[in-house]
């Protein structure tokens, strides 16, 4: 069995690929997309220590963490669309009207 | 049975009413009052005058009063350094002393009031409610000074008569001249209250009381302090001679302005810029002579302290001549009068500290007629001049004002101190106080007598001089104007004040005839001196005597004192033998171009004026621009700033939101992993 | 309940002058201000207190309960009057009514609001000057603020945003500074050794000694020192204290008239009020520790303010900075710990109350007739007007300390009180230095006057100079009649001060 | 006997949301507005009445009682909460009726508030962690939407997106730490966390750390904490001025009735900081930071809806100081937090009110800086003394609420010890006054020339009464404060 420690490595990884990703994209698509990473990065945590610890909370947790997510990326993606015809861009450095 | 002393209140309060009388007038703006309330005053004041004759008999009967008669404000415990509670109150003192201040200045006002028919009413000045009202008000201030038992009292009249004076030489405030002569009055006598508000202070603190007379009043108890009988508090770690020297000393500030005495004195020639009357009433019975009166008042303060003695001998003596010189000359009637005031009360201030509590007070009350009488002569010749004041403008009155005239040179004489004139007797008597004091006291206090006499005999040279060279001028020669060949004497309201000060003038001196007593042997004579002597214990002069001898060091010696006036009456007639010589012709040269740059210093009062007015303009007044402009630059400044820099702080701060939400991802990231780091670091995590 | 019904009276007051109309809300908010006036004689009248409030003494009118619990203190409604506080809420009903008819020339838009704001005003004064329990005290004392920010910056003067606002922020810090001084003092020091912070149970806490503990790392002696110079520099900012003053001269002379006679006449009394409630009351034996600090900077606020008032051009500046220089003898009276100078400085607050609103007044007289309050504008106005400059010239004296007027008798109780003081250091040396005062104040009023009220008429502005109405010269009157009445007789005030300033005699010693 | 589920309030919440939604959807004219508003206000102000008479009357909640195996629990604290939040929720439906920008889209509006509301309301009650991340969530994603709720205004447009984007981020890190804890305890239920705490946690320690350190980023963000705060001024500024008060007063409640509850019952204090995980000390760094950051950026702005932007944002920061301030054996926790909560529910009237008068403003179309302002004293008494007595107390300036709720939080810091915390939040409150004082100015000392339509019936309605609450607290604000700390103490029980 593979060690816990090493899923939390992943995690960790998984979670700042994401960090990452959201500090370096300026395209607000793969803004969403690197928070979905961040947030499975949670999930694969909440997974491996359910089997660890042997009940099933983080694994029926990590079924509302997708869903979650899904429902925020509907919202998001609805905000984008905002955007786009707003600023015509999906850009996410593009609107800063507002500063200071 | 009620007797005088039960009215005695009423002899300020009289004019007092007469005040409220007048100011209600003057505020309804109505012509409500005949005269303009000049017979309100002139009924209150004599009042006042009856009430005074009064108490003055039923004094001389032996009786005294020393009373409280309501408490201002009262402690109820002791605390800080005092000994006992502290009760600020009002009472009277009624004794020879302030019997027979009150007697002349009682009498000096209603003559003055009467004069003020003639100089104001006649002449038809607006605002005489405000006249009167200043009048009552002025006289009031000045009786409930004289009655006064005690310090705190006499310095609160004091400051209202310093009120007076302000609003009745500043009573022409339409002009430029008289409201800036009535500020002035008023700042310089005020410098001078500061010392003495700090020495009524002082003496509250030092003694628990500040009573003139009787056994528990503060001289009383500073005798015994210092004759080892009683403790009291002193202050700055000194020894009770020498702080009550200090207290007296601060006293004494107040005199000195008041009275006019050097360097305080530069306020008073300014002050002729108010109606003449009222100079007459500052300068003989009032204002000037509060500051003298106050040192006669707690002579048995003084008397312990040969230090104050001195300074207040020197001071008098070095004023007497000082004035005098300037007297020398002044080309305006009322100048030459101004300077003469100032050397008087020099003189009276000489007495005093020479030890001639008797001489001194002597002094004043002569000088109290003839100088009234002069200034009201002068008035009535300014009414004939039509106020002009220039004494080249004047001569050959004598023959167009003949009752001016006479009493004027009546005046003259006393001032001059011409024997039988009153001024002589009680010149004489100062001077003779102080060479004799001088000669026979050992300490310094000696020989700051004997210079002190050196320059009063000096001063009388001088007097004699100024004295008849404005007589000659003024009455004597030819007409040198229009309106002095049309001069014509006013009515009776003018007169009568005259006469009455004239006869006084020439006689009043002989109630105190020392050298007569001395040569014929007669001391019963020496009225003023038996007069004074009824005091009671605490204040008569034979306590004074006991103290002076025993705490002062004064001695006499043995000079007669016909020797002493003989000489003062050779230089006073030297003086206005010479005056006579240069002025007396019909068209007099003004001689005193002669004395060159000299002329120009005495002419400018030895610059006091122009270096209290540099001081004034060119120190203080910067100064407090140089203090505006740190205020607001570093004061409020510092407050400014603080507020800035919160602004620019914020500015700053704010600049952190740029806007772009990549950079707010990446400082929230850095944020989170700062205090992961840290929290991981101190908590020792892993 | 005397207290709180004239309190709760002074608020409807307010509401309902805020909505009468604007034409008759002058009217209207005299006619309602006479009500308070009328029962704070009542409570002069009726005063029956002895003793010091905060010392065990026995209260007038008191009223007494429970509102909430603060981290284990009860908070309190808790009021009643001492001899201190009673001429003061007289002096307060007193001035508001009279700045209220002083306000009808002036105040020519909004008047509902302004008149409901000097009511709303005047109840938290009275509340203030009344409250015994700290939070109640502390609501009164920051709620004067706010009217006085809004009378200042709505009928202010050309700067009044600036002078509004400074007012307001700087005041405000200052009280928190206070507040956090107290707070530090109770709550940390006293801790559990009490359950309420009424006023007279922190004061009787105090005084038993020995019960503040140590906080803020601080020991007892420390934190005692540490919420003195808190509190000091809070009240000291109101007061004002030179250097902490500035805020003074701009509120004064953008301030309409009547708000500038209610700032003078009261408002800075709050803070020496507060000084000798909380500072000399309380932490006696620190106060007398800095006693030659305090008596320093009243000195110097003194002279200072004295010098600065020599330099200004504004008759409201001249008077402004004037009240610097008067308050600072308040403070030299207040540190003397003896008889005389705390009653004295008691007396002052009512003495310059008076004698600052009657200056502030006539100046505002002035004002409305020549529309300058420049030295250099005008000269000879005594010609035109001589009723106000009249009184104007009396109330000047009083400010110079005049004999048998207030103003002298409190400087002088002030002075023979500190001279003989045995907890200032070389007590005469700075009764002397400030007393000095007496003499600058006469330089720049006589000088400001002679420029001003005499010489021969002249007015650098085009209009009609006339006598002022009665309504305009009336409160002048009325307040000159007080002035001379207190002058005459202090004991109409000072028996009470006495009284209840005895057990604060003598300090910390 | 009437016995209503504990979760009364919450679920009227929800089900008004439901039937605004249903009612807008099966409208078929333009009009309903007015029924519209009225089903929101009503269904609110029943879940207003219902929490507050669980609160008062003696139906034992106050205790606290679990529902659904342990994952809620209604208690003292969930219903104060969820009075606030259907409270400020009867403001800005109330508020929001006259806000014109929104227009014929009330339904939408009212319906995501309501929803919002109903998710705060299940965050106040959260036992779990689960509980708290879908009543996160279930707040958060309908304040997306609202934020952004003007589609054809930019400004709401890049509010929308920011605060979306953070917001992802922030919940991402929310629910990582939550998975950390998982890691390191076992358990997402509040209760069996803290037994996990309280019994070591041994070499798992570092990872409950860094997990108690997400979730604290993530409660940082819905109370607009430093560093999570850079939404706030943004989403604050663009938003409709309703949303704009909603997510200020009562979103940041929510996020403190969270943070509360997780930390005081999770993460036993004690047991947390012998570990080396002292999360008191994290909020007193982020109390600081929040209320300097705050205040200081709000004293400089030009536009008054972002000045009350950044000033919520100091709020924050002294509102922390209800956790900062708690220590492991103190007996004064409860008191302080209570005065945190009591702060927030004064804060609920007094900046809802605040945002409501900018709502008014925009609907006069009057401007957004402060110069815009000018002169609206003398032409709108009422509406400006109201917006005055809200600044003022925001300021903390008796007598108003603002000042009691300020007093009790920082005596609370006192009485703790942190002095120095209490000074610092005194020095930024005396900061802020000079901000708040600027708007005073513009409203009563300038002069300003405006065409002004009339008073809107709904939004001076909704003034009014944040105007009562913000000014009866004076003398009511003893039940508040009482209420409050007994919730509070319960809490560590």
């Amino acid at each position: 069995m593979v060690p816990v420690e090493y899923y939390l490595v992943l995690s960790a990884a998984v979670f700042s690929i994401g960090l990452y990703g959201l500090l370096t994209r300026e395209n607000a698509l793969f803004f969403l997309m690197s928070v979905e990473l961040m947030l499975n990065a949670a999930n694969i945590n909440f997974i491996a220590f359910s089997a660890q610890w042997g009940n099933l909370t983080g694994q029926t947790f990590s079924l509302f963490v997708m869903a979650l997510a899904a429902a925020e990326v509907a919202v998001g993606i609805g905000i984008i669309l905002v955007l786009y015809r707003n600023f015509k861009d999906v850009d996410v450095t593009v609107p800063q009207e507002m500063r200071w | 049975m009620a007797g005088a002393f039960d009215y005695a209140l009423a002899i300020a309060v009289l004019p007092f009413l007469s005040f409220c009388l007048a100011v209600g007038v003057a505020l309804s703006g109505r012509d409500l009052l005949p005269k303009g309330g000049a017979l309100p005053g002139i009924a209150a004041t004599g009042g006042s005058l009856l009430l005074s004759a009064w108490v003055f008999l039923t004094v001389s009967g032996g009786e005294t009063y020393n009373e409280t008669f309501y408490t201002w404000a009262a402690g109820e415990a002791a605390t800080g350094s005092l000994s006992e509670p502290l009760t600020l109150s009002f009472g009277m003192l009624l004794d020879p002393l302030s019997a027979m201040m009150l007697l002349i200045v009682s009498l000096v006002a209603l003559l003055v009031h009467v004069f003020s028919l003639g100089y104001m009413n006649d002449e038809g000045e607006t605002g005489l409610p405000r006249y009167y009202a200043g009048l009552g008000l002025f006289t009031a201030s000045m009786l409930g000074f004289v009655l006064a038992d005690n310090l705190l009292m006499a310095f609160m009249f004091f400051e209202l008569v310093g009120l007076c004076s302000y609003l009745l030489i500043g009573f022409w405030f339409r002009r430029e001249g008289p409201p800036s002569a009535a500020k002035k009055a008023f700042l310089v006598t005020r410098f001078g209250d500061y010392f003495f508000l700090i020495g009524v202070v002082a003496v509250f603190a030092t003694f628990g009381t500040a009573k003139f007379a009787g056994e528990h009043s503060f001289p009383r108890i500073a005798e015994h302090a210092l004759a080892g009988e009683a403790t009291v508090n002193t202050f700055l770690g000194l020894e009770p001679a020498a702080w009550f020297t200090v207290i007296g000393l601060l006293v004494l500030g107040g005199v000195i302005g008041k009275s006019a005495q050097f360097p305080l004195h530069t306020w008073l020639p300014d002050a002729m810029e108010g109606p003449t009357p009222v100079s007459a009433l500052i300068h003989a019975a009032t204002m000037v002579a509060a500051g003298v009166y106050l040192v006669a008042r707690m002579y048995g303060f003084y008397a312990l302290s040969p230090t104050a003695l001195a300074i207040i001998a020197l001071v008098g003596a070095f004023t007497a001549l000082f004035a005098a010189s300037m007297g020398l000359v002044k080309d305006e009637i009322k100048q030459v009068l101004a300077y003469s005031t100032i050397s008087q009360y020099g003189y009276i201030m000489l007495g005093l500290g020479a030890g001639g509590y008797v001489a001194g007070t002597f002094h004043l009350l002569t000088h109290a007629f003839f100088k009234a009488l002069l200034f009201l002569g002068a008035g009535s010749v300014i009414i004939a001049m039509h106020h002009n004041e220039d004494m080249w403008e004047m001569g050959g009155l004598k023959e167009r004002m003949p009752v001016t005239y006479y009493t004027f040179l009546a005046g003259s004489l006393a001032l001059a101190g011409i024997v039988p004139f009153a001024g002589f007797w009680s010149k004489d008597e100062v001077l003779y106080e102080a060479l004799v004091h001088g000669l026979g006291t050992t300490s310094g206090l000696g020989t700051a007598l004997l210079v002190a006499y050196g320059m009063g005999l000096l001063a009388v040279l001088f007097t004699g001089f100024y004295t008849f060279r404005m007589v000659m001028l003024t009455f004597h020669g030819e007409p040198r104007s229009e309106t002095a060949r049309e001069a014509a004497e006013g009515g009776w309201n003018v007169k009568l004040p005259l006469i009455v000060l004239g006869i006084l003038a020439t006689t009043v001196g002989l109630v105190n005839m020392t050298p007569v007593a001395d040569l014929t042997g007669m001391h019963d004579i020496e009225l003023l001196n038996m007069w004074l002597s009824g005091a009671p214990e605490s204040v008569s002069v034979e306590q004074y005597h006991h103290l002076l001898e025993e705490f002062g060091g004064i001695h006499a010696a043995d000079v007669p004192s016909y020797l002493a006036g003989g000489l003062s009456l050779a230089l006073a007639l030297v003086g206005a033998g010479s005056a006579y010589v240069l002025y007396g012709g019909a068209d007099p040269e003004p001689h005193t171009e002669k004395l060159g740059s000299l002329r120009g210093v005495l002419y400018n009062n030895y610059y006091q004026d122009e270096y209290q007015v540099w001081l004034a303009e060119n120190v203080v007044l910067p100064l407090s621009k140089v203090a505006d402009v740190f205020d607001q630059a570093v004061v409020d400044g510092v407050v400014n700033g603080v507020s800035s820099v919160s602004l620019f702080g914020g500015s700053r701060l704010k600049r952190v939101q740029d806007g772009l939400v990549t950079h707010y991802a990446a400082m929230l990231t850095l944020g989170l992993t700062v205090l992961l780091v840290g929290f991981a670091v101190y908590g020792g995590w892993f | 309940m005397l207290i709180e019904t004239l309190i709760g009276f002074a608020f409807v007051a307010a509401l309902v002058t805020f909505l009468v109309p604007d034409e008759v809300a002058g009217r209207v908010g005299a006619a309602l201000s006479v009500v308070p006036l009328v029962g704070t004689l009542w409570l002069w009248a009726q005063f029956d207190g002895s003793g010091n409030a905060l010392t065990g003494g026995t209260l007038a009118f008191e009223t007494k309960f429970d509102l909430l619990t603060l981290s284990g203190y009860q908070v309190q409604w808790f009021t009643g009057l001492d001899g201190i506080s009673l001429p003061l809420v007289v002096l307060t009903a007193f001035l508001t009514t009279l700045a209220i008819v002083s306000a009808w020339t002036p105040i020519d838009s909004r008047q509902s609001q302004f008149y409901g704001l000097m009511l709303f005003m005047e109840a938290n004064l009275l509340g203030m000057f009344t409250a015994l329990d700290f939070f109640m005290w502390f609501v009164f004392w920051e709620a004067t603020l706010l009217p006085m920010y809004f009378l200042i910056g709505v009928w202010g003067g050309p700067r009044r945003k600036y002078a509004a606002i400074k007012f307001f922020v700087y005041t405000n810090v200052a009280s928190l500074l206070m507040f956090v001084g107290f707070i530090a003092l109770t709550f940390g020091g006293l801790g559990d050794s009490i359950d309420t912070l009424s006023l007279p149970a922190v004061a009787m806490a105090l005084e038993a000694g020995g019960n503040v503990g140590s906080f803020m790392g601080l020991g007892p002696e420390a934190l005692k020192l540490v919420a003195f110079l808190a509190m000091f520099v809070g009240f000291a900012v109101k007061v004002p204290v030179a250097p902490l003053h500035t805020w003074l001269p701009d509120a004064h002379v953008e301030a309409p008239t009547p708000a500038s006679v209610m700032l003078a006449g009261v408002l800075l009394k709050m803070g020496t009020y507060a000084m000798l409630r909380f500072n000399f009351t309380m932490l006696p034996d620190i106060a007398s520790d800095l006693a030659i600090l305090i008596a320093a900077l009243g000195a110097f606020s003194v002279i200072y303010g004295a010098i600065l008032a020599l330099a200004q051009e504004d008759l409201k500046r001249i008077v402004a900075y004037s009240s610097v220089s008067s308050m600072g003898y308040v403070l030299l009276g207040l540190v003397a710990f003896t008889e005389f100078g705390v009653a004295g400085a008691t007396f002052q607050m009512i003495a310059h109350g008076l004698i600052s609103g009657l200056m502030f007044m006539a100046v505002g007289v002035i004002y409305n007739t020549t529309h300058t309050r420049m030295v250099g504008d005008m000269s000879g106005l005594a010609d035109r007007m001589p009723v106000t400059v009249g009184i104007l010239i009396a109330g000047a004296f009083g400010y110079m300390g005049l004999p048998l007027m207030a103003g002298f008798a409190g400087e002088y109780f002030i002075f023979v009180g500190s001279f003989h003081s045995t907890v200032i250091p070389s007590a005469p040396l700075f009764t002397a230095v400030a007393m000095f005062g007496i003499v600058i104040v006469a330089g720049y009023l006589l000088l400001a006057m002679q420029r001003t009220l005499f010489g021969p008429f002249s007015l650098d502005a085009d209009y009609e100079v006339g006598r002022a109405p009665f309504h305009d010269v009336a409160p002048l009157a009325v307040l000159l009649l007080a002035v001379i009445a207190l002058g005459v007789k202090p004991d109409l005030f000072l028996d009470m001060i006495l009284n209840a300033i005895a057990p604060l005699v003598g300090g910390g010693a | 006997m009437v016995t209503a589920p504990p979760m009364t309030p919450t679920y009227l919440l929800g089900l008004t949301a439901l039937a605004v939604l249903l009612y807008d959807s099966l409208r078929t004219d333009d009009g309903g507005a007015g029924v519209l508003t009225g089903i929101s206000v009503v269904g609110a102000l029943a879940s207003l009445g219902t929490a507050g008479w669980f609160l008062t009357a003696d139906t034992g909640l106050v205790a606290g009682m679990s529902e659904f195996s342990g994952a809620v629990v209604v208690d003292g604290m969930s219903l104060f909460f969820t009075a606030l939040f259907a409270a400020v929720t009867v403001l800005v439906t109330l508020g929001a009726h006259d806000y014109d920008p929104i227009d014929g889209k009330r339904g939408e509006l009212y319906g995501l508030v309501l929803l919002a509301a109903t998710g705060m309301s299940v965050m106040a009650s959260a036992n779990s962690l689960a509980t708290a991340f879908v009543a996160l969530e279930l707040a958060s994603l309908p304040s997306y939407a609202l934020v952004a709720f003007l589609k054809q205004d930019r400004g709401s447009t890049e509010a929308g997106l920011k605060y979306f984007l953070i917001g992802a981020l922030s919940s991402a890190i929310f629910v990582f730490g939550i998975s950390l804890v998982y890691a390191a305890t076992g358990s997402l239920l509040l209760p069996d966390i803290a037994a996990a705490f309280e019994s070591g946690l041994g070499e798992r320690t570092g990872i409950a750390g860094v997990g108690v350190l997400m979730i604290a980023g993530g409660v940082a963000y819905k109370t607009a904490s430093v560093p999570f705060h850079f939404w706030a001024p943004e989403a604050y500024e663009g938003a409709p001025a309703p949303v704009s008060a909603f997510l200020s007063s009562a979103s940041k409640a929510a996020g403190f009735a969270l943070a509360f509850r997780v930390f005081v019952v999770g993460f036993p204090l004690g047991a947390a900081t012998s570990a080396g995980i002292d999360w008191a000390l994290l909020f007193q760094i982020l109390a600081v930071a929040t209320m300097v950051l705050g205040n200081f950026a709000a004293a400089t702005q030009d536009k008054v809806k972002r000045m009350l932007a950044y000033s919520s944002i100091g709020h924050a920061g002294y509102v922390l100081i209800g956790l900062a301030a708690l220590s492991a054996e103190a007996s004064t926790n409860g008191d302080v937090m209570g005065a945190a909560m009591a702060h927030l529910f004064v804060y609920g009237f007094m900046n809802t009110g605040a945002f409501l008068f900018v709502a008014l403003a925009e609907n006069w179309g009057v401007g957004r800086r402060f110069e815009d302002y000018n002169g609206l004293g003398a032409e709108k008494p009422f509406a400006a003394v109201a917006m005055t007595a809200f600044l003022f107390s925001l300021a903390g300036v008796p007598p108003l609420g603002g000042f009691f709720s300020k007093l009790f939080l920082f005596a609370g810091a006192v009485d703790a010890g942190l002095w120095w915390l209490a000074v610092i939040a005194v020095i930024n409150s005396s900061l802020s006054l000079y901000y708040y004082s600027r708007v005073v100015r513009a409203l009563w000392f300038e002069e300003g020339d405006h065409d002004l339509s009339g008073a809107p019936t709904a939004l001076y309605a909704a003034l009014a009464i944040a105007l009562v609450g913000t000014v009866v607290l004076l003398p009511g604000f003893g039940p508040v404060i009482e209420t409050a700390q007994e919730a509070a103490t319960a809490l560590f029980a």
